[in-house]
Formats: structure tokens, C-alpha cells, sequence
């Protein structure tokens, strides 16, 4: 059984002098802008003889930028010390693990650095994810603004485009990572069993991956822009400025971080489960990660590559996606969303995760169909594989096809009921304890009820040939990962914030928080499935005048959403600044391993793996018709 | 952390050595995953463009790449992967397997490049053109991590002959001889692919 | 304790009733109101379909609401209970998860199939390709409109006519129309909301719509895919008029553009221009 | 504790200082506006030159692009915002400096919605130009006006090179259009002559300030 911890000393601490000289973010961010020059000249120099075409525009060309990019963020990372264990490697040390003693450190220098502490770098995930969500949302606030008014008056229409193509790649790009960065790096290790993930420096290095590339995508406003949203379709991108090759860089960046972090966590999942930790014994949140991961490390390499080719147009002159040259425009979508439908579950199925692993704590009941569980979040995932087209329905690719990318994308239906069922059946005459986390759960069960309801109408050819590319389109993806996704995200740091900060949430302003939100979500995204009927396709920055008055509504409850936001922002820094009340090792009563760690968590997390029971749920009173309890097995090593 | 030792004054119960011997080989096949998927995408390419080819523009003018080149990156890629894999078996001759590996390796590389020189055509001129140097650059590109891969597996090797290594330490470097040499030879295996639709097909 | 309130049967009976009811309602009052109308037989059609869906969806959303509303309001924990109470260890129920799969699965074989007659029957208005599955019409009769996409604005041909180009868009009432959907440029695509069409204009590619007009009206055109800095100006309206209207308007407009009408290039179903990459 | 107010209060005015950056680049970015000046019978008068590349001090000084001037063709703006009267006829002198680059749609190269019907090239009336000749359309697309530019020769003594083209050689062509109710129309053109960009469509032609704009009724 776990032993409680002993006090440790604290390393003491170097003056600052020392703590600015050597690998942080401060050498990192000057070799960044270095890199980022080298590259520039480096591009200047090759395109002229030997490439015969690129963009005329004075002062760079598309080369210059990418280069430019790629020098400044291997500079970055050098600057951090990502370089450091390549080149000893290189120099013949043998393997090892680095140390992470950091971890004990007060303050909040441990989080501007490298850092290999599965812990460390949760909270880093959390925090950097954080920002650009929230600059995400203000891009959002921003279209909402130019919307109050059918035409054009606040931005322009390159200024608006932009904006929306900021607002979706960041929450699709950053969002991705928006589970499985902050929570599974946190706690699948300490859920299956062991003190670290198999990579510790790759765990750290998508972290600094996915903050590049969201630092990337925003110099996109000194280049111009981008006016294509976040899908980039060819050839309309291959027109854009350079503003565009930030968008590449940054999709880029993102699809990195985001297949090493998925083959991580894989790895991890496999290799380093504790002994007794059998497959049929792992928490469902570890399924969850599971079956993301598969998408991660499989779909995302095609977005790589897509991207790569669309460089390669901009820059070496191929013509991939250039009808006119050999090239196809529909190459680019279909590629694009070979990657992009995964992409929708890999934001979804963490979610799903979430809500079951919360459940059973809050209704003080096991999992009800835990195996059924699993199957639904799987079949989603392989499912996901065969789906794309449903995206094309109206573009007249493989037309004939559309019945059966029709029935393939309902079926999807199915494991997804799944997870409906588990939630269900879970309730069912549970103690149910309304808790800030479970509301948000209880937000998701009905945010994505709509979410999935409305996909069966863009799913149905007919159907879906007015709805494609209109409001009603938005507003289902937004209820589904908007009200999926983030409603989990904020389940999550409700639920774990207190274990991985060791302070306590205000309940009260939680509830808040939620009250406020899912209200304002469902009353400005309800009304979109209305103005995308009415015929309002997305994008616009102009709209009929007989569909301004919804639009109006539609802003000032978007608007409302931002406060709630704001109400959660003040809650993380009351809590966190201000009052640091210090939390209870377990207030949930969770009988989850990472709430029998103590709190403040030690940097060793535990000293011996506890025994494992053959059920991860053990929560309720023993009923007569109990059966199919898996055997019980020996405990750990 | 360490495999087995302390932080402050705990003493921690060592880590089963597993958790340091298996991650290497499962990522590796997980890796190979994603990189078949990587060239997927431009295998979907070809075969795409090559289909859709209503414009008559899969091939604009004279396209023709030095098939002779070809053959021979493609070999010493397969040379090189087969002999790596094969050393990995035979631990005596792991380290001089290896050389030769490394050393196929950069000339292929360098046949690569020679080759792009020798090229009269672009980008532009018609799909197949497109394909071939986006796949055969971003393949010929990709290589040169995996040399580097096997260099590090080398000068570990070569380092760890000066000292003593308990036998824990000697399977954890098994292991990543083992990661590189199937990654290697998988790599080997897409080049293959790459050859035959690029100039065979 | 022991709970022997039928509480499964109650919900049982409250789903049946309100799913009657609110069903009756959805189908009888909302769907009649379902975009995109009436104008056009593919329009109705895809009315057709969002009723249908809308009606089984319906009860489906309406079971999950209530279980998790009768859930949450009576298994809730109330302030003064016994903190340590647990809930019963039930792990699942096998007949449950089989039946939930059936009928699930039933509904989506169903919707799956449902769709696909519908589609396949008249086009459904959607973007076909260049070689539709689902042809329309007595070809003979049929008016073919070449839609012509450019940033930013549609233009429209007419082959059957002389191949006149024209910036306005008229077709006649109760005619069947095959919309030649391509672009010069980059993707687009054509939506017209009240004859319920939306199909692609790809560059160089050719995608057939059809769609059966009815009584004479006005209708939006919109661009429906992010096609550069102007896509939300990309929009347009159209006209169903009457035969004999029509036939004048063609006359006339055939005659206002025949001076030009010899510059343009000789109608083809996609024009491929040269996709012109010039250094500065 | 007021150590931590102090850091918060630091790190709030450090995120609105970035935030209104952010904003602040956005909104600075919109090119100006000229209004017409007042002609005869009622009318406005508008005077435009189309330039092969803009100012050398421009953000982009390799774009092709509109400017404002007047009927000397002296005192070059850079303004793409057009302000006019509602229900009014406006009289567009625009001197054309730009050489032909061909259209794409054929279609664009007669003038459309244009009050008689025709235009005025270098002082004769037509209706339309060889589609080759054109080097850019002035087109209003909700107003229904379309107009083609006719570009100065290729083998021209004196082209111009950067705005102010004072003293190059250049076609004038009139035309006049009326306007209908208030409101905000965008104008553009049809011409791929976005030089260097994938069919020509891009840089210049998808940035407001080029060849892009406002025409504001008002």
C-alpha cells in the first residue's frame, strides 16, 4: 500500500544571474528570432537561380518565410535544451532518463522551462492551451462584433476572414491537444501505474511544439493574413500571401506535437502498465486516451504531408493542387479531410472519456457498461476512417458513392449511442451528486445530444444539400465540440485542478461558471441551426437583412459566454493567487488512483503501486444480481 | 525517475526494467504506422492525379527522370536496410553492419541530389512531375534522420565496449539497435513502394 | 434500503405520452415550415426528408432528455441524506445494451436507406459530378444553364440558346433544369436556397445539378464555400418566370449580348484556363 | 499578498496592452476614402488611375493598384473607398496606365450597366475591346456595373514604372453610372492581375486598397 511522504528538502535556489544564463525561455527566444533571421537569409540566397518561380512580393518570398520559420523554431527549441540529448547521443552516452527534481521548486520558474515532469508539463499544457483559447474565443467575440450588422462595419473583409481563420485553426489546432496535453499526460501514468510516460523529453518537446506553432500562427497578422479559413482549401490558399505559410507552419507544428504525443501516450498505455494492470482493468478515461491516440499517430501524418505539398506549391513550384498543371483541387480535400474527420473524434472521444470516468464518482455507482464503453469509443474511432467524403456530399467527387459515405457516417451513430447508453445507465439510480464537475458532464450529455442529432441531418445527402456549408453546419460542429469538448475540458480542470495545483476551486463561482455558460452556449448557437436553414452560409461577412435580428441575438449571447469565461478566469486567479487555499487529497470521494496520492503530490507521484482490484470502478453497494465480475488477481510487484 | 535511486530522502523500488526495454520497439512499429500513412498521402496523390487525368497534363513535356539513379537509390536504400537488420541479429558484427549501412545510406542520399541536378523539368510540369519530387524529396529527406538514428546506436555501441554495462543497461541498448534496425528496414520496404510507382508503374 | 418504485415503467410511460405528443406537433406544426420549401420538386423533397428525420429524431432526443432529467431530479443526493450511501454495484445489463444496439442500429439502416431512395429518386438537388446517377427529365426538354463561377461573381450560359452569357439568371416554371456547375478559378459553390440546389463549381470540372421547377418565383443565389476576400458579396438572386417570359427574356438577352457573344470561347462543359503564374 | 496584486495587475495591463495591439492592427489596416466631387447637372465626377505597381513607399510596392486624382492627373492618392450620392449619376474619368493582361472570363470584357450602354476610350465610344486588350475591369457587382480597361500598348515609348505616373503614356476612358439607394457596394476586378500569384488573383486582387474597394452610397 502507499506510505505516506516524507518531508524533502527544497533545492536551494541560484540567484538570477545564473537562472538567466543557460537553456530557458529567455536564451530560447533569442535563438528564436536568430533562427528565424538565418533562415530568412538563407532563403533569400537559394530561390533566385535555381527556382524559377516565387511570390514577386517585395521583401520576402514564400521560401524566405518557411525557412524562416523552421530556422526560428529549432532555435527555439536549441534554446530550451531540446538540442542538448540529440547531440549526446550523437556523442555515444548511452540512453538515460532525465532527472526531474525540479518539481520541488517553489515558484513559477519550473514552468518556463524544459521540464520532464509528467506533472510539470501538464500544468504547462494547461496554462499554455489556456491562453490560446482564450485568444481564440476573443477572435470569436471579434466575428460576433461584425456580425451585429448585415454589412460591413467594423472590419474589413481581409481583416474578418482572417479573423475566422485565426478563430478556427486555433481551436482546432490548439484545441486538439486540449484533453489528452493537460489531463491524460497527467494522469494516465499515475492511473496505469507508473512515475513517468515511456518519452519524458518527447512529452515535453510536443509542449514546446504546440506553443511555437501558436506563436507561429499569429505572425500570420504581420504578413497579411490568410482569408481561407481554418480547412486552407486549395488553390484559393495558393493565391494567399505569406500570411498563409504561417497557417502551413502552424498546422505543421501542431500535427507534430500532436502525433508524437499520441505515440507517447500509446507507448506508455502499452509498454509501462503496472503489474495486474490488465487490459480489462484500465480506467475508460485510459480507453479514451487510447483510441485518440490511434487517430493521432495514424490521421495526423496525412495533414503533415498535405501541408508539405501545399509548401511545395507555394515554394519548389510543384503543381499538386493546381488544376491546369496536373493538379487537383479536390486532391487537397480529399487528403484535407482524411485528416480532418479523425481530427473532429480526436477533439470528441477524450470527452467521452471524461464524462464516463467522472460519472461513477458522482453517482456513486460502478461504470454501467464498462466493455460497451470502450466499444463505442473504438468503433468511433475506426469508423472515423471511412467517413471523409460526407464533407464532399455536394461537390460532385464521387457522386455515386454518397450512399455509402451516407450510411458509413450514420453508423458512427451507433458507438456514439454507446456512450449515451453507459452515461444513462450510469445515472440510473445513482446517488447523484451535483457537483461543478458533474454539472459540466450533465452539459455534455445534452450539448451533444443536439450536436450528434443535428449530424444526422448533414449526414442525409438531401438533407444536407442545404444545410452543407451554411450556419446550420457551424453551429452542429460547434455544439459538439464546443459543447463537447470544452464542456469536458472545464469538467476536467473542475474535477483534476485541484489535485494538480493542490488548491481549491471556488464551488460557488463554478456553478456559476457553468450556469452562465450553458445557457449563453445554447442560446447562441441554438439560433444558428435556425439562420443556417434560412439560408445564411458560413463565412460571410454579409448577410440578408431580414436575419440580422437573430444575428444580433446571437452576438449578445456570445457575448455572455465571454463573461462566464471571464467568471472562470477570476476563479483560477482567486484561487490560484489570491486565497491558495490549500485542497483536500480527495473532496470527490474518488476511489480513482490519483486521488490516493496526497496533495500537494510528491515528485515521485507514489512509492508502491497499490493493489489493484479486478474492477477500476469499486463504488456502490452489492446487489443480489450481480455477475461478470472479472476474477480478482494477485497484487503488484 | 532514475531506474532505480532517490529523490531527496525517499528511496523508490526500482523500475521494472521493461519500462525501459519495451517503449523503443512498440514506438518504433507505432512510428512505422504513421509513416506509412505520411506516404500514403502521396501514394493517394498518384494514383488520384494519375486517375483524374481528364486534361491529358499527368505528364507535360518531357518528363523523364534518370531511371538509372533511380535504381541504384533504391538499392543501396535496400542494401543498407537488409544489412542493418541483418546485424542487428548478429551482435559481433552489429557495429561494422552499421558502417556499411550509414555509408549506403549517404550515397544514396547523394544519388538523390545528383539526381534533382540532372532533372530538365519542374514542378510544373503536369502531376507526375508534382509527385516525384514532392515523394521522392520528402522520402530522400526522412532518410536522413534514420542515419542519423543508426550513428547514434554506433557510438553507443562503440562506448559502451570501454566500460562495464551491467546486463540490465546491455538490453536497454539491444533494444534501440533493435528500434532503429526495423525502422530502417521498414523504411527500406516504402522506398521500394516509392520506386515501383514512381518508375516502374 | 430498497427502492421499489417502478421507476423504469414510469419513464417508460412518460416518453410514450410526450413523445406522442411532442412528435404530433414537430411533424404536424414545425416540419411544414422545414427549408427550403416548397418551390421546386427537389425542394420539396429535401422537406421530406428534414420531416422524416426530424420526427424520428424526435422521440430519440426526447428518450435520452427525460432519462437523464428523471435521473437527475430523483436519484438526486439531497442535502440531509447519509454522505456515505452508495448507489447499487449494477455493471450492466446485457438485454438492455442488446436492444439499445437493435433499435439503434435499425434506425440507421432505416435513415441510411431512407436517404439513399430519396437521393437516387431525383438528385435531391445536390452537385452529381459530370456523369449523374440520377438523370431527370425527358432529356429533349430539359434547359441545360451553364453556371460559370468566378471570384467573385456567377455568370450563367446558356447552350441552348446560342451560348449567349448572361450576369442574370432566369429559368422557366415547370421545366426541368440541368445547372452545369464549374469554375475559372478556385472552389465555389452554387447555392440556390429555394430551388433547393447547392453544387460545387470545382476548377476544371464539370458538376451537374438538377432540379424540377414548379410555379413561377423569386429565389437567392449564394456562394456556399469560402472563395477569397469577397465571398460574402458573392450573392445574386434569380427568377422562375413563365414559359412565354422566359422565352422573351431569352430572345432579348440573346440579342443585347450577341456582339460579344463571338468573343467568348466556344461553350464547353469546363474551361481550363492556364493557372498563369507570372514572375512580377 | 500585495506582491500578488501587484504581479496580477501587471499581467492584466500586459494582456490589454496585447489584446488592443492585436485590435489595433486590424482596424489601423483600412485604406482611406475620397468622395466625389460635384459636376454639372447635379452629377458627381470621380477621377481614378489604375498604376502597374504602387507607390515605392507603399507596404507593397510591387502591387498593382487604383489610385485617386484628379482631372490633371496630378495629386495621387491612395484611397479605394468611394463615397457618392444615392440616386445620382457619377462620371468616372479613369486614366489607365497599366499594360493588357488578358481576361479570363470573356465575358467581362464589355461594359455592363453603364449609363448608355458603352464607354469612352481615349475619346471614342464602344461597347466593348478585344478580350486580350483588357488590363483591368471596374466593376460594381451589385450595382450591375461592369467596365473594361483597355491596358496601354506592351511596345509603349514611355510606360510607367511606380505611382505617381506622372508623365507615362495612358488611355482615358469615361463612363457613367447611376446609383440607386444607400448603402455599402464593393468594387473589384476581373482581370487576373495579380501578378505572381496562382491565376493571378491573388495579392493585389484579395486586398482591399488595390484592386479592391468600397463604393459607399450615401
Amino acid at each position: 500500500m502507499m506510505t505516506t511522504a516524507t518531508a524533502m528538502p527544497l533545492p536551494a535556489r541560484k540567484p538570477l544571474g545564473q537562472r538567466l544564463l543557460g537553456f530557458n525561455l529567455l536564451t530560447a527566444l533569442i535563438l528564436a528570432v536568430v533562427g528565424y533571421w538565418i533562415g530568412h537569409l538563407i532563403g533569400g540566397a537559394v530561390h533566385a537561380p535555381s527556382i524559377k518561380y516565387y511570390s514577386t512580393e517585395a521583401g520576402y518570398n514564400d521560401i524566405s518565410v518557411f525557412l524562416g520559420y523552421l530556422g526560428g523554431v529549432i532555435g527555439f527549441l536549441t534554446g530550451l535544451g531540446f538540442a542538448n540529448y540529440p547531440v549526446r547521443r550523437m556523442l555515444g552516452h548511452p540512453p538515460d532518463l532525465p532527472g526531474h527534481a525540479e518539481v520541488n521548486e517553489p515558484g513559477l520558474w519550473k514552468y518556463l522551462r524544459l521540464s520532464t515532469d509528467h506533472k510539470v508539463v501538464s500544468l504547462q499544457y494547461l496554462a499554455g492551451i489556456g491562453i490560446f483559447f482564450f485568444v481564440g474565443g476573443l477572435n470569436a467575440m471579434l466575428i460576433r462584433t461584425e456580425l451585429l450588422s448585415p454589412t460591413t462595419h467594423v472590419f474589413g473583409p481581409n481583416q474578418y476572414l482572417t479573423l475566422v481563420g485565426l478563430h478556427g485553426s486555433m481551436m482546432m489546432g490548439m484545441m486538439t491537444s486540449g484533453i489528452l496535453g493537460p489531463f491524460a499526460n497527467w494522469v494516465v501514468p499515475t492511473m496505469i501505474g507508473t512515475r513517468r510516460m515511456a518519452f519524458p523529453r518527447l512529452e515535453a518537446l510536443t509542449f514546446w511544439l504546440l506553443m511555437s506553432a501558436g506563436v507561429v500562427l499569429i505572425t500570420t497578422i504581420f504578413f497579411g493574413g490568410f482569408q481561407t479559413g481554418w480547412t486552407g482549401y486549395e488553390p484559393l490558399s495558393d493565391q494567399g500571401t505569406a500570411g498563409f505559410d504561417a497557417y502551413v507552419g502552424f498546422f505543421a507544428l501542431v500535427g507534430m506535437s500532436m502525433t508524437l504525443l499520441g505515440l507517447n501516450l500509446m507507448v506508455t498505455i502499452i509498454t509501462m502498465r503496472a503489474p495486474g494492470m490488465t487490459w480489462s482493468r484500465l480506467p475508460i478515461f485510459v480507453w479514451a486516451v487510447f483510441a485518440t491516440c490511434v487517430l493521432m499517430v495514424i490521421a495526423t501524418p496525412m495533414l503533415i504531408a498535405v501541408l508539405l505539398m501545399g509548401a511545395m506549391d507555394r515554394t519548389v513550384q510543384t503543381a499538386f493542387f493546381e488544376p491546369g498543371n496536373g493538379g487537383s483541387a479536390q486532391l487537397y480535400q480529399n487528403l484535407f479531410w482524411f485528416f480532418g474527420h479523425p481530427e473532429v473524434y480526436i477533439l470528441a472521444i477524450p470527452g467521452f472519456g471524461i464524462v464516463l470516468e467522472l460519472l461513477p464518482v458522482f453517482t456513486r455507482k460502478p461504470l454501467w457498461g464498462y466493455r460497451t464503453g470502450i466499444a463505442g469509443m473504438l468503433g468511433v474511432a475506426l469508423l472515423s476512417f471511412f467517413v471523409w467524403q460526407h464533407h464532399l456530399f455536394v461537390s460532385g467527387i464521387n457522386a455515386d458513392l454518397r450512399p455509402f459515405y451516407m450510411l458509413s457516417t450514420e453508423m458512427i451513430s451507433l458507438p456514439t449511442g454507446f456512450t449515451f447508453l453507459c452515461v444513462m445507465g450510469t445515472l440510473w439510480r445513482g446517488r447523484i451528486r451535483l457537483t461543478v464537475p458533474m454539472l459540466f458532464c450533465m452539459g455534455w450529455a445534452f450539448n451533444f445530444l443536439f450536436g450528434g442529432i443535428s449530424g444526422v441531418f448533414l449526414s442525409d445527402v438531401p438533407s444536407d444539400v442545404t444545410t452543407h456549408g451554411s450556419f446550420f453546419s457551424m453551429a452542429h460542429f460547434h455544439y459538439t465540440i464546443m459543447g463537447g469538448l470544452v464542456f469536458t475540458f472545464f469538467a476536467a480542470i473542475y474535477y483534476w485542478g485541484p489535485k494538480m495545483t493542490g488548491l481549491k476551486f471556488s464551488e460557488r463561482l463554478g456553478k456559476w461558471h457553468f450556469w452562465l455558460l450553458f445557457i449563453a452556449f445554447n442560446s447562441t448557437f441554438g439560433p444558428l441551426f435556425a439562420l443556417g436553414f434560412m439560408g445564411m452560409p458560413r463565412r460571410v461577412v454579409t448577410y440578408p437583412l431580414n436575419l440580422q435580428g437573430l444575428n444580433v441575438w446571437v452576438s449578445i449571447s456570445a457575448y455572455f459566454i465571454a463573461i462566464s469565461m471571464l467568471i472562470f478566469l477570476w476563479n483560477v486567479v482567486q484561487s490560484l493567487v489570491f486565497k491558495r487555499e490549500p485542497a483536500e487529497a480527495n473532496p470527490w470521494q474518488s476511489k480513482s488512483a490519483e486521488w490516493q496520492l496526497p496533495t500537494p503530490v510528491p515528485a515521485y507521484d507514489f512509492i508502491e503501486w497499490p493493489d489493484i482490484g479486478p474492477d477500476p470502478y469499486p463504488y456502490g453497494e452489492p446487489v443480489e444480481d450481480y455477475s461478470g465480475a472479472p476474477a480478482p488477481v494477485g497484487g503488484a510487484a | 525517475m532514475s531506474v532505480e535511486g532517490a529523490i531527496g530522502e525517499v528511496r523508490l523500488p526500482p523500475e521494472p526494467v521493461t519500462h525501459r526495454t519495451r517503449p523503443p520497439g512498440v514506438a518504433t512499429r507505432l512510428w512505422c504506422g504513421s509513416v506509412t500513412f505520411f506516404f500514403a498521402s502521396f501514394l493517394f496523390a498518384y494514383v488520384f492525379l494519375r486517375s483524374l487525368d481528364v486534361h491529358k497534363d499527368w505528364v507535360i513535356g518531357h518528363v523523364e527522370p534518370s531511371g538509372g539513379l533511380g535504381v541504384t537509390v533504391m538499392a543501396l536504400m535496400v542494401l543498407s536496410g537488409i544489412i542493418w537488420r541483418i546485424g542487428h541479429f548478429r551482435p559481433v558484427d552489429t557495429i561494422a553492419t552499421g558502417v556499411v549501412a550509414i555509408v549506403l545510406g549517404i550515397v544514396a542520399v547523394a544519388l538523390q541530389i545528383l539526381q534533382y541536378t540532372t532533372i530538365d523539368f519542374g514542378g510544373a510540369s503536369g502531376a507526375y512531375a508534382s509527385v516525384f519530387i514532392g515523394w521522392t524529396s520528402t522520402y530522400i529527406l526522412g532518410a536522413i534522420p534514420g542515419l542519423y538514428w543508426i550513428e547514434t546506436q554506433l557510438a553507443t555501441l562503440v562506448r559502451a565496449r570501454k566500460r562495464e554495462v551491467s546486463e540490465a543497461d546491455q538490453a536497454v541498448l539491444r533494444a534501440g539497435v533493435e528500434a532503429s534496425s526495423f525502422f530502417w528496414a521498414y523504411y527500406a520496404a516504402i522506398g521500394v513502394v516509392t520506386f515501383i510507382f514512381l518508375y516502374v508503374i | 434500503m430498497q427502492d421499489n418504485t417502478p421507476h423504469f415503467r414510469r419513464l417508460a410511460l412518460l416518453w410514450v405520452v410526450s413523445s406522442i405528443v411532442l412528435t404530433a406537433i414537430v411533424v404536424f406544426v414545425l416540419a411544414p415550415g422545414m427549408p427550403p420549401g416548397n418551390g421546386t420538386v427537389q425542394a420539396s423533397g429535401q422537406v421530406v426528408d428534414n420531416t422524416v428525420l426530424l420526427g424520428l429524431s424526435t422521440p430519440v432526443a426526447l428518450g435520452v432528455l427525460l432519462c437523464l432529467g428523471y435521473c437527475l431530479i430523483v436519484f438526486r443526493e439531497r442535502p440531509g441524506d447519509d454522505p456515505h450511501l452508495e448507489g447499487p454495484a449494477i455493471r450492466g445489463n446485457s438485454s438492455i445494451q442488446m436492444w439499445w444496439l437493435v433499435v439503434t442500429t435499425t434506425l440507421v439502416l432505416f435513415l441510411a436507406a431512407f436517404g439513399s431512395i430519396e437521393l437516387l429518386k431525383d438528385g435531391a438537388g445536390g452537385g452529381q459530378g459530370p456523369n449523374p446517377l440520377s438523370v431527370v427529365g425527358n432529356p429533349k426538354s430539359t434547359l441545360q444553364v451553364q453556371v460559370i463561377a468566378q471570384q467573385w461573381q456567377f455568370t450563367y450560359r446558356y447552350p441552348q440558346y446560342g451560348g449567349f452569357e448572361t450576369n442574370k439568371l432566369e429559368i422557366p416554371a415547370n421545366t426541368t433544369v440541368e445547372f452545369h456547375v464549374t469554375s475559372l478559378d478556385v472552389i465555389h459553390s452554387f447555392w440556390a436556397y429555394q430551388l433547393g440546389v447547392k453544387a460545387d463549381a470545382n476548377p476544371g470540372q464539370d458538376n451537374i445539378a438538377y432540379v424540377q421547377t414548379k410555379a413561377p418565383m423569386n429565389f437567392a443565389v449564394h456562394c456556399a464555400e469560402l472563395c477569397g476576400v469577397w465571398h460574402g458579396y458573392m450573392f445574386d438572386s434569380g427568377k422562375v418566370v413563365p414559359k412565354t417570359e422566359f422565352a422573351s427574356w431569352v430572345t432579348q438577352q440573346r440579342k443585347y449580348f450577341s456582339p460579344e457573344t463571338h468573343l467568348l470561347t466556344p461553350y464547353r462543359h469546363t474551361y481550363f484556363p492556364a493557372p498563369q503564374r507570372r514572375g512580377g | 499578498m500585495k506582491q500578488r496584486a501587484l504581479a496580477v495587475t501587471i499581467g492584466l495591463t500586459a494582456v490589454v496592452v496585447v489584446i488592443g495591439l492585436y485590435i489595433g492592427l486590424y482596424l489601423t489596416a483600412q485604406p482611406g476614402s475620397a468622395t466625389a466631387s460635384p459636376s454639372a447637372g447635379g452629377a458627381v465626377q470621380l477621377y481614378l488611375a489604375t498604376v502597374p505597381a504602387a507607390a515605392t513607399n507603399d507596404p507593397h510596392p510591387t502591387w498593382v493598384s487604383y489610385y485617386v486624382t484628379n482631372s490633371q492627373r496630378q495629386d495621387w492618392q491612395h484611397k479605394t473607398t468611394f463615397v457618392v450620392p444615392a440616386n445620382t449619376t457619377v462620371h468616372v474619368t479613369l486614366f489607365q496606365y497599366d499594360s493588357a493582361t488578358g481576361l479570363r472570363n470573356e465575358f467581362f470584357s464589355q461594359a455592363i450597366g453603364t449609363t448608355g450602354g458603352g464607354f469612352t476610350l481615349n475619346g471614342k465610344a464602344v461597347r466593348a475591346i478585344p478580350p486580350a486588350n483588357a488590363s483591368h475591369v471596374f466593376a460594381i457587382p451589385a450595382l450591375g456595373v461592369s467596365v473594361p480597361l483597355a491596358g496601354v500598348a506592351g511596345n509603349a515609348k514611355n510606360p510607367c514604372s511606380n505611382a505617381p505616373c506622372t508623365g507615362a503614356d495612358y488611355n482615358t476612358i469615361t463612363f457613367s453610372f447611376r446609383t440607386g439607394a444607400k448603402g455599402l457596394f464593393r468594387w473589384q476586378c476581373f482581370v487576373p492581375c495579380g501578378a505572381g500569384y496562382v491565376q493571378g488573383f491573388g495579392g493585389p486582387m484579395q486586398t482591399v486598397g488595390y484592386m479592391d474597394g468600397f463604393i459607399k452610397v450615401v
